[in-house]
């Protein structure tokens, strides 16, 4: 193999569905495709398919990283021999957003640091991440958790539209791997690439709307004094408890399991499937004791965890500013608008504080 | 061998349609238990010394109620299986609103029904049931998973989540949110939301979730252009003996709105 | 790529977390009704050898064909050999452990969550409060303390139940209160039959025995486990006679289906019963509203 | 000498029958076919209800062919509103009759007839000598479930059968395996053709009074108009004219009659009629039966459901293939609800039905009528079983009890 370091290069557009067909010869190609008037990640057949400029899509790549149903293993009844079948594939998945990125951070930090699952780190290990930036929308607020850039690299490559071209950063040994494969399709950086490059990122937080960010600095401890607003009484109200606002959330992992018996009463599989803090049976135990009994305890539980809880086990924020939930809640429940209203604050205060905020 | 029975009571059959739609669940089944009772399928049945009893359809006639007492009676466990069962089914969803006599009266004319008739009620009205698989007709998976379970001497577990669980991680566009009426938050899942998934809102056919807020489901149903009336009545469509459940937020104030 | 992550990512596969070892049942003995103690020994001899835990922790048990369910290791770690686990029969899972007899294979992972403190509880005197089944978890607690009996003061330990049908323990409990190193305040929620008033110490609530003990509560840890509403009123019964809230320590139970922080129901406000409890010193409750 | 037959329960049949014979000495006294299916309603609990609930709640009048009665109520509605659907909706239905045809056929013939025929007590018995015979019928059946399945949504009662048309439609590439599923099962379908010829039907010719069906006979037509066997045509607007209801003394289902005299309706009546509207490849096969079609045999019904079987493949085939020439297509056409009535009439698998509503300005319903294949078939049972008692007296009870559950069971009430 040819020696190569290199830290960045340039994909034409044109290159595109070309390096598409390169990443799907190289394993199990995963991208947003669109379904019906909104996007998801999907296994890619025709790289065609693939749409790159896409806001969000429904479920976030982690359903790729923790199946939303998926068989921890299974034993034989009458021995209780354990065993494990699951297998694991290579996989890229391509087009992750910035936020969706860190929300896997978050789920690296859940799932790996402290009693790693073996399962989650062999999954991960054999993925590929290639993010690509993207701009906003009315329900994007990710310049307010500090979600709207990828960091320090959790990444293999990173795509950002510099107009004819995507600046493509190199991130691990994977990506430059990769580029290296494909390295016909690249062209080396010039320096107005990189002030594209730079340019990009004042213009993505321009074409946030200001006002309407919540402020999130000293969340933990707003939630923690605000414990008895009438807020959380008045969105418990409006709140259907579908549980819409965790299962399409990027950082959400909380899970219930069955055990499940075969016809033949020989095997039980032990499956697990994604649940919801918003449904009542989550906090239910021996005696018909609800934990969080009412549909505002519940409703609350999610900022809690998000803002308080987050912090406390892994020190990053619960929420990546996706703005999943609130974009495909029934019910119309924005996340922003409760913080905004939590707050209380009012609009000029919200303004300077974010501009400082998006300043630094 | 395990000894089971099928049984029918007044419904359309459907979820007997659904079991024998099972096929090589039911052939596998069929190796560790043996049907005892199942008039609609086979020649000899009888109803004696059974360990499972699922029973279909509403309690409707006299009939019916000497038959499910007498299934309970005989079967360690009785489970009723579909929404009429469950709840009393769509045969049921006007008990509140008119009179038995008034319905004779205005299908069958004078003359009236040749057999004793009551309001279409659920199983559980009568007698005591262990388990229920609702839904109109019951989900196979979930039938086969019970007989599984139960054969195995556990208890199945179903928790009464909303339709919108299983309909969102099939990554379905929500309805409500493109106007069509959905009952998805306030109806108990395990269908797979096959309707949402077709394009088609929830029905409600397996009837209530846990603790269903019902006022924001009207409110959200009467901003998608139905009335208070209609939406309370799409929603009362299959729910049964449970729809006194069903509750309007501030009904005099949208009315005058 | 982040130094955290490629030291996350380049970890070799860890042994399974998830996975239990397997055990069998070595003994089972009926307690009251719909609660029994099962002794238990891994098949695996070598795990039977390094088996230790704290007093408070507690192990996910696999119910063959029903599921996991966690439950407090109710032996003390001083007395090696065998765990014992007392289960109470509640619902589904339960119901089948029920059913096993000695010989059938169960599985079992752990120990997990933060047991209590008994490395700073040393050199104090020690309160032990129990409700119901919540004796399961101190009965660790007690022994461990009866075996190292000299490394701690004086020692209380108050227990109420429904009635004498339902103590549980009952010999060990009674050959406690011949002990003359300990005292035992024990209390019944109904006084119906001779066996009621003999066993008892008097009727009522917890609370009421909480006066009756002769402590300095500057000196004192206190060690609760109850049903989850005793909580409060046993806290400010502790409060009101000068107890620090830092030193009363409650176990807690929440759902769980993990047991090392992965499913999330166990979570209390923000922190997690099975990795950050489920002992929880008061403190907690005052920044964790739900947790009683 | 007084006899008296009785069989309470009709067993695999849907639903709860039961037959009770008079016999007086050597004459027939009384025969009396009663349904104590506990009643439900259906043309009160639709009113006051929107349209839109109507399919949905009709539905439930039967799970076997619910498609019927979902197209029928659907039909009535657009009528009654005086819209039309594209040709391409039309050509779903049909596939989605196909569905319905196969599956509902398969069912009866493999797990509610046969067994008869060949001694056994079911289907499940006869599993443990038959198990390919068995797994045949299994197979077609899971064709005609996944159809029903990808185009409305569910096995039974998919909602995605709506008036207007459908909320949506397949995707392109579940076509296509609907489609290669149907070819594969031709062979399956005519293997049960043949297998259905071969066996040996009770003699039992009883020349009906009149056949009804829609015009044509044909079990997939969407037509609005309907022919009886004397050469008159009538428009599903004078059904009610044509076809009498009255409330039956003993059964909880209605009794209709045309002209005052019972009629036959379903397979056989559809068979005897679309005899030359069948596909090529139909038509051949029929010629090599042993059994001569047209019938006035109402036990060879289950031989004429074999025929509609195969029919079912073909026209699948056909249909499929025309959508996927036209895909993708608009999947329902808007409705605007108004004031008026509407009708609809549909070949259900067992026979011929109707629907009628009323709607106010807003769309709700303010009446209905539904006549179904059961009440329709009422009078012309009790006519053949009066028939083959006749014919048969001298049979000892339980064979005479066993003919007459046969017969019953030919017409799937
Ligand atoms: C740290 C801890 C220690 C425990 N120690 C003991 C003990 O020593 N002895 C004992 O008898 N019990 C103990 N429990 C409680 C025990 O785990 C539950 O009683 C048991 O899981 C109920 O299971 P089930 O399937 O029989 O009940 P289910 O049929 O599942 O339900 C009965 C009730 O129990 C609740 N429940 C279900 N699963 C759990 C779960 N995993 N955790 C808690 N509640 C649940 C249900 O919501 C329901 O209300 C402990 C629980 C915790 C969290
Ligand atoms: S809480 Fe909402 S906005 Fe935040 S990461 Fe989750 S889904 Fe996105
Ligand atoms: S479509 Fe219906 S079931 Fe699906 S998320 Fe929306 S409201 Fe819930
Ligand atoms: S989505 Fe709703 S109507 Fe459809 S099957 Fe499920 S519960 Fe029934």
């Amino acid at each position: 193999m040819d020696f190569h370091i290199e830290r960045a290069k340039v994909l034409p557009k044109s290159n595109l569905a070309k390096f598409l067909e390169g990443l799907k010869n190289l394993s199990t190609l995963i991208a947003p495709v669109k379904k019906g008037d909104k996007f998801i990640f999907s296994e890619i057949e025709k790289v065609s398919d693939v749409a790159v400029n896409y806001t969000r899509t429904i479920l976030p790549p982690k359903k790729f990283l923790v199946p939303y149903r998926r068989e921890r293993f299974s034993y034989s009844t009458d021995t209780l021999q354990f065993n494990k079948e699951f297998k694991v594939r290579d996989q890229i998945i391509f087009g992750v957003h910035s936020c969706d990125l860190h929300g896997i951070s978050i789920l690296d930090s859940v799932y790996l640091k402290e009693n790693p699952d073996p399962r989650y780190l062999e999954i991960r290990k054999r993925t590929v991440l290639i993010g690509i930036s993207c701009m906003p929308d009315e329900f994007c607020f990710c310049l307010s958790t500090g979600t709207a850039f990828p960091d320090g690299a959790n990444w293999d490559l990173f795509l950002t539209d510099i107009g004819a071209d995507y600046f493509v950063t190199i991130g691990s040994p994977k990506g430059d791997e990769i580029v290296l494969k494909l390295r016909k399709l690249f062209k080396d950086i010039e320096k107005k690439d990189l002030y594209l490059y730079k340019e990009s990122t004042s213009k993505k937080k321009k074409a946030f709307k200001l006002e309407k960010l919540p402020d999130l600095e000293r969340i933990s401890q707003l939630i923690e004094l605000e414990y008895d607003s009438e807020v959380w009484k008045e969105g418990s109200e409006r709140c259907l408890g579908c549980g819409t606002c965790t299962n399409v959330c990027p950082t959400c992992f909380c899970y219930t399991s069955v055990d499940v018996p075969t016809l033949d009463g020989k095997k039980v599989k032990r499956i697990e499937f994604t649940t919801s803090c918003q449904y009542p049976y989550y906090s239910l135990v021996a005696g018909g004791h609800y934990f969080k009994p009412d549909r505002a305890s519940r409703f609350k539980h999610r900022y809690y965890h998000k803002f308080v809880g987050y912090p406390y086990q892994i020190e990053k924020l619960g929420c990546v500013g996706c703005g999943r939930c609130s974009a495909e809640c029934p019910a119309g429940i924005s996340i922003v608008e409760t913080i905004n209203r939590l707050r209380g604050i009012d609009e000029k205060e919200l303004r300077e504080a974010t501009e400082q905020a998006s300043s630094r | 061998m395990v000894r089971i029975g099928i049984m029918g009571l007044t419904g359309c059959s459907g979820c007997q349609c659904e079991i024998l739609n099972c096929q090589e669940a039911l052939l596998k089944m069929l190796k560790r238990v043996s049907i005892n009772f199942f008039p609609l399928a086979q020649d000899d049945n009888s109803l004696e010394d059974l360990d499972i009893l699922f029973v279909e359809g509403s309690v409707t006639t006299e009939e019916d109620e000497r038959k499910v007492k007498k299934g309970r009676e005989v079967s360690s466990l009785l489970v009723a299986i579909g929404s009429c069962a469950c709840y009393g089914g769509v045969q049921s969803q006007r008990n509140d609103e008119v009179s038995l006599t008034e319905m004779v009266k205005a299908v069958y004319g004078e003359k009236g029904v040749p057999v004793k008739v009551s309001k279409p009620r659920a199983v559980s009205e009568v007698v005591e049931v262990d388990y229920e698989l609702p839904g109109c007709p019951l989900d196979k998976k979930q039938f086969v998973y019970t007989v599984a379970s139960l054969l195995s001497g556990v208890k199945p577990f179903f928790p009464k989540i909303p339709v919108c669980h299983e309909c969102k991680l099939s990554e379905n566009e929500c309805l409500i949110l493109k106007g069509i009426p959905c009952q998805g938050p306030v109806t108990f899942s395990g269908c797979g939301a096959p309707c949402t998934s077709a394009g088609v809102g929830c029905q409600g056919c397996r009837g209530n979730c846990d603790f269903p807020n019902f006022e924001e489901m009207v409110s959200l149903l009467t901003q998608r252009g139905l009335s208070v009336e209609d939406a309370v009545k799409f929603l009362k469509v299959f729910r049964g003996y449970t729809a006194k459940e069903i509750k309007v937020r501030g009904v005099v104030d949208e009315k005058g709105a | 790529m982040k130094k955290s992550l490629e030291k996350l990512l380049n970890k070799p596969l860890p042994v399974d977390p998830f996975m239990p070892q397997r055990a069998v049942i070595t003994d089972i003995e009926e307690l009251a009704p719909d609660h029994k103690k099962f002794s238990f020994a891994f098949c695996d001899e070598s795990v039977n050898d390094s088996w230790n835990h704290i007093p408070g922790q507690f192990v996910m048990l696999t119910v063959p064909g029903a599921g996991e369910i966690p439950i407090s290791i109710c032996s003390s770690p001083t007395r090696k050999g065998t765990v014992e686990l007392t289960v109470r029969k509640v619902g589904r899972k339960t119901e089948v452990l029920h059913r096993l007899k000695p010989g059938d294979y169960v599985a079992i992972r752990g120990p997990y969550g933060n047991g209590f403190p008994v490395g700073i509880m040393e050199g104090h005197n020690v309160l032990i409060i129990a409700g119901g089944l919540g004796i399961a978890p101190l009965r660790s607690l007690i022994w461990y303390i009866l075996d190292r009996r000299h490394r701690f003061k004086e020692v209380y330990i108050l227990y109420g139940t429904r009635s004498y049908e339902y103590v549980l323990y009952k010999e060990e409990l009674k050959r406690l209160r011949e002990r003359n190193d300990l005292k035992c305040l024990y209390t019944l929620d109904k006084f119906e039959t001779e066996e009621d008033r003999r066993w008892a110490d008097r009727k009522g609530l917890l609370t009421e025995l909480i006066p009756m003990v002769e402590l300095e509560p500057s000196e004192t840890f206190v060690a609760v486990c109850g049903p989850p509403v005793a909580y409060r009123f046993i806290g400010k019964e502790l409060l009101k006679h000068g107890y620090p809230e830092s030193q009363i320590f409650v176990s807690l139970e929440r759902k769980m289906e993990c047991g090392i922080g992965k499913c999330g129901h166990c979570q209390i406000g923000y922190k997690f019963a099975c990795i950050d409890g489920p002992v929880f010193p008061l403190w907690d409750t005052k920044n964790l509203p739900e947790m009683i | 000498m007084k006899r008296e037959l009785n069989v309470n329960h009709l067993s695999r049949v849907e639903g709860h029958g039961a037959v009770d014979i008079v016999i007086d000495g050597s004459a027939l006294k009384e025969i009396r076919l009663r349904f104590t299916e506990g009643p439900r309603f259906f043309e009160y609990i639709t009113r006051e209800r929107l349209y839109t609930e109507i399919p949905k709640i009709v539905s439930r009048i039967c799970g076997i062919c619910y498609v019927s009665h979902r197209l029928a109520s659907s039909m009535a509605i657009e009528d009654a509103f005086g819209v039309e659907v594209t040709e391409e909706i039309k050509l779903l239905r049909k596939l989605l009759i196909v569905g319905e045809y196969l599956e509902s056929h398969a069912l009866h013939l493999y797990f509610l007839a046969l067994p008869d025929y060949m001694g056994y007590g079911s289907a499940i018995e006869m599993a443990k000598d038959y198990p390919n015979i068995v797994k045949r019928g299994f197979a077609i059946k899971e064709v005609g479930n996944r159809i029903m399945k990808t185009i409305a949504g569910k096995t039974v009662h998919g909602e995605n059968v709506l008036a207007g048309g459908f909320k949506s439609i397949p995707e392109k590439e579940q076509l296509e395996r609907i489609r290669d599923d149907l070819y594969g099962i031709i062979p399956e379908l005519k293997a049960t053709l043949s297998l259905f010829d071969s066996l040996n039907y009770p003699e039992a010719n009883s020349p009906h009074n009149y056949e009804l069906s829609l015009k044509g006979g044909h079990f997939g037509s969407l037509c609005e108009e309907l022919e009886i066997s004397d050469g008159t045509v009538f428009t599903k607007r004078e059904y009610e004219f044509f076809v009498e209801e009255e409330v039956s003394p003993y059964s909880t289902a209605k009794r209709s009659t045309i002209k005052g005299k019972a009629f036959l309706i379903g397979p056989l009546a559809r068979v005897n009629r679309a005899l030359d509207s069948y596909h090529p490849s139909v038509k051949e096969e029929i010629k090599k039966l042993k059994n001569a079609l047209p019938s006035s045999n109402p036990f060879l019904s289950n031989l004429a459901r074999a025929v509609e079987l195969l029919e079912a493949g073909f026209l699948g085939i056909e249909t499929v293939e025309r959508l996927l020439n036209a895909y993708p297509f608009e999947p329902e056409v808007p409705l605007e609800p108004k004031k008026g009535e509407g009708y609809g009439v549909k070949e259900a698998p067992r026979g011929t039905l109707y629907h009628r509503y009323a709607f106010d300005e807003n769309g709700r319903c303010i009446g209905a009528n539904i006549i179904t294949p059961t009440a329709q078939l009422q009078a012309v049972i009790e006519e053949n079983l009066a028939s083959l008692v006749e014919k048969d007296l001298h049979l000892p009870d339980s064979e005479l009890k066993k003919r007459a559950e046969m017969l019953v069971r030919a017409y799937d009430p």
